[in-house]
């Protein structure tokens, strides 16, 4: 790490892209989680469950991103992975990223 | 006369479909013409119904919601059967059993330019067989346990957007009278083919892209989806005569009987059957169900019931 | 004669957003419709104008301009009575001396279909009014700053899409005149009502997401919300007298006196005064201030009208 | 009889995007806009095409067909005058050789409004000028390369979505035939003057974004846009009057001459010429020569017409 | 690291979500801070200022990406959090990445 | 990297951002170089061949994503430079992340 910096702190980002219709099921799950916030956008891709492209209703999927502490961000890892992994499209990756103002996430 | 422009305008989606052209409409229209469509069939329907209710539509009520509930206990046993899973036919039954409002769409549209009278509140049938076949669906692939979040998914299916569509456009219609909604008639006089035609053309494109999931699922589902609407169009017409309705009517209603859902159900079983295959029921609805009913089943379901309610 | 339709369709809205439905219409067609409705009412308004303009004219705009000066500074003293802070204060104040574009186009079809005549260039008074009130709000929370960037600001606000839109389909319309423009005819004709009813439904949706922030704000904002369409109806009633309107343009000045903006002012005061809190004034405009004229306001204001001037 | 309300409405978001407004539509309504003209045109085309078709077309075709590779062998030496690279002459000739459906549009509603009779088969013809010249283009910039992959390339062309939705609708006109599409008639009459101010509003927006690419390629691109138009407007005219065409189809053809693509040839050259500069060619056909067939050439295009077939 | 990666640079990646409404504010920030070029994509979410959601004009949020030096990124979080923070809705934050071309960031 | 995680492997994240009209072009290319799936979103943004919107045709920017071993990464990364770079807007860059099930990927 760069040595100018000096008030950046370490979270994790969770990235999770997903079916559009878990949308609001994973949202109460991220809050009871503790997920401190959220960001959503929309998208469509391809993985081990064929091609999920957004131009028609419920067909595609969104990508979410939580910043949170290490500890939420695998506590909520584990918990996609043991309730939707199994029936739905779904992947989920963490990454190492800085915040300021480290008391927001 | 020549072709219907419709139905060409669904043939047209199918064949750029299937020639992988790059023809699409933007998601919004799509959404946007089916909320016009649900809104015109509401209106258009709450309207005339505020002219013509009468007692024996509660009673005519029940027995579609009976239908609703007899079409997925068909459907199930055939597609076990058919060797399907347990919770893959439980889940696809109920896609037969609830019914399509676009091919409500198109049945209303074929039964005006054909001048058939139909009861105007058909629309009424739609919104309320939506909903029986999921429950059934459900119970069949779960039994009547207690796991089942039954508030929250009644909630999702009532408060879904077709249902909200069709009973508020009912609704307004019923409120404001015929005089009152006058000026919102193009939505389903001289608009509605238009919407409908360009809705098609969506559902052709829409349809053409199961065909990879149908070669993979192979010959039993489509043997499924091609029998299943002769058996839906049959009870639907049967209830029709039983209760009384008009040629057209109950044209109309084996037309839903024989129709399957590909909105508010895949939503619903999504949620609570998530184990259960999507792509199958999809395949067969979209990509089999509607074609059929669309380009040969509504004009012999309309024949039947020319020949059975002769006097009608 | 049965219920307005058109308000139904807010009603509709409002009702299926409190119930938390799955409903909601594509942002793209929401933006469509509001496009619509700003160029019917604009191009209307300059094919009228072509044929009917008058040197009274200018001294008329100049008093509605005063009129978007005076707002802002009676619903502020008002908002600081209520214990807001100095900057929420005059943010509310923009926002409720400026004018709602959607309120005005369903005052334009309940004039027409109660059949009362209005001065056709009052779509030029909606223009005018949207812009002093920010001016004035600015003011009111930074006092004459020089820190404050009026070059950008009256870009962002003179070129903004509402007052561009109106303006634009003024212009249009006086330039190319009656004739010429009848081709466009349907825009402010069969389809004015479709297009208003399907933007009202989704202003029902917006406004029932309101319930929220309203419940959080409390009693003081609310009492605002319902006590200063009444001033600012009384202010544009006598304005509208003064200057020499017709009962149903000083019916609809009072309209837009009552009403309160949701679109242009808010991405203002979102720049000019980053520190207010935009979810209170668009609590008040979009969760009470507009149901409430839509609802009640629009018919006791021509009542008023009426009865203020009788001869006219 | 004042100004075109049409072209008023380009000039409108010229002048609105050269200002820098906020005003934009949103995409969703652009395609959709695109798509109503497309099927419109076609529609229309299909259905007069049924009831006039004549052995002669075919004959007229192949001329056209000609035309449409003539353009781009008249575009590209005038272009390497003017020292632009050999890549960047081949893909703006490509442009220029084949057609815009927009200026097609508009020449169809200039038409109309001036009551002037023109072949119904027109649409035919701006689907089989859009090729020839891609491939011409592509010729003129590599050879007869082996490396070109001809085969995907035609297929992306052919099934690309303008072709497919005028061909798609003649096709639907032909089959269903003029009493059948009836129900679709508000398409290409009431709703068409609409669609097409919508859509050259979008245009013009679009238009005025050309201006900063303009400033930089400078005064050797500029020219070229304005004197392309006149070489294509009078192959257009001579071709159109070999072949018979009324004096309307004749200047109707003029006018696909002299227009530029900016949907359909953008797209291919980016996949087959890659490193030609995509901005030069789009700049020069939406930034010149578009407004310039809209505003200016059109009406000349006509007159020429009327001089050189007087008897027609 | 891997061993087979030769031409790759390290580079800070500055992800920013925000209310849509800053969009041109932050551009010419951008480009003022020295910024290579940016990546824009529409999102919502939820955070310390409640829900924002795009199905309405002006409440959506935007995603912005820039991949730019260490000393860049960091100048855009300290600018952004300094002007912004405080009346917007925003977050912020860097990650690591790699870039060929490094010439071009 | 945290004591708790047990399951969690490191992959790596390829982010490309490009011409819209490269879709399907880049997606064949990724199936073919061992691409275990990929993510699209729309995006717009700016870079040294100038401004991308997408409110118009064939103008807008894909954002491409895909989670795969280090090795694909950087034959994805290598070939896209090697093809597409010169003559197309695109940048591409390279993150580390972690995952669970990472036979997905
Ligand atoms: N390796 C990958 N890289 C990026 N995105 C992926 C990958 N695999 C899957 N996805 C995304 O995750 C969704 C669900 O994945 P799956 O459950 O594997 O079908 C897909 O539709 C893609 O959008
Ligand atoms: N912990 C978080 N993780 C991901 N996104 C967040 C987080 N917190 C806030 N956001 C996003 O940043 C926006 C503004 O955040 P805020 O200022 O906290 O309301 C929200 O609308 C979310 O889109
Ligand atoms: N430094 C950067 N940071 C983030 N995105 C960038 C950057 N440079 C370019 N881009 C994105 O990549 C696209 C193509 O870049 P370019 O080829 O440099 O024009 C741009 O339109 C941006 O969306
Ligand atoms: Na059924
Ligand atoms: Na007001
Ligand atoms: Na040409």
């Amino acid at each position: 790490m760069n040595e100018t910096q000096t008030t950046a702190t370490r979270r994790t980002l969770i990235t999770i892209v997903c079916e559009a219709i878990l949308e609001s099921k994973l949202l109460k799950d991220l809050e009871l989680l503790g997920a401190p916030g959220w960001t959503i956008s929309e998208a469509r891709g391809r993985g081990s469950r064929g091609v999920r492209s957004s131009d028609w209703d419920n067909n595609g999927n969104i990508r979410i991103e939580v910043v949170c502490s290490r500890r939420v961000a695998e506590k909520i890892m584990g918990h996609v992975q043991a309730h939707y992994y199994a029936d739905f499209a779904m992947i989920c990756f963490l990454s190492d990223v800085e915040v300021l103002r480290s008391d927001k996430f | 006369m020549g072709w219907d422009p419709v139905v060409l305008f669904f043939v047209f989606g199918l064949i750029a479909g299937l020639l992988r052209s790059e023809l699409k409409l933007p998601p919004a229209l799509y959404e946007t013409l089916s909320i016009l469509l649900l809104l015109a069939i509401g209106l258009h329907g709450g309207v005339e119904l505020a002219e013509q209710a009468s007692m024996a539509l509660l009673w005519q009520m029940a027995a579609v919601l009976l239908m609703g509930v007899m079409l997925p206990l068909i459907a199930f046993p055939l597609l076990r059967l058919l060797r399907f899973g347990r919770v893959d036919s439980a889940s696809i039954a109920a896609h037969y059993g609830s019914v399509s409002a676009g091919t409500f769409a198109v049945v209303v549209a074929y039964m005006l330019s054909e001048d058939i009278f139909f009861e105007s509140y058909m629309p009424l049938f739609v919104a309320i067989l939506e909903i029986p076949a999921i429950v059934v669906g459900i119970v069949l692939a779960r039994g009547l346990s207690k796991n089942t979040q039954w508030r929250e998914l009644s909630r999702e299916i009532l408060l879904g957007k077709s249902i909200m569509l069709l009973l508020g456009g009912l609704l307004i219609g019923v409120l404001a009278g015929k005089e009152a909604v006058g000026p919102l008639e193009p939505l389903y006089t001289s608009m509605f083919p238009l919407v409908l035609a360009l809705f098609l053309l969506e559902m052709g494109l829409i349809a053409s892209r199961q065909s990879g999931a149908l070669r993979k699922v192979g010959l039993k589902l489509v043997s499924f989806a091609l029998l299943m609407p002769w058996l839906g169009a049959a009870v639907g017409l049967t209830i029709g005569a039983l209760i009384g309705l008009s040629v057209g009517g109950a044209a109309m209603l084996a037309t839903l009987g024989a129709s399957a859902s590909y909105i508010a159900v895949p939503a619903a079983m999504r949620l609570a059957l998530p184990e259960a295959n999507p792509s199958l029921s999809l395949a067969a609805s979209l990509g089999i169900t509607f074609p059929f009913n669309i380009l040969i089943g509504i004009p012999i379901y309309l024949q039947a019931a020319q020949w059975l309610l002769p006097g009608a």
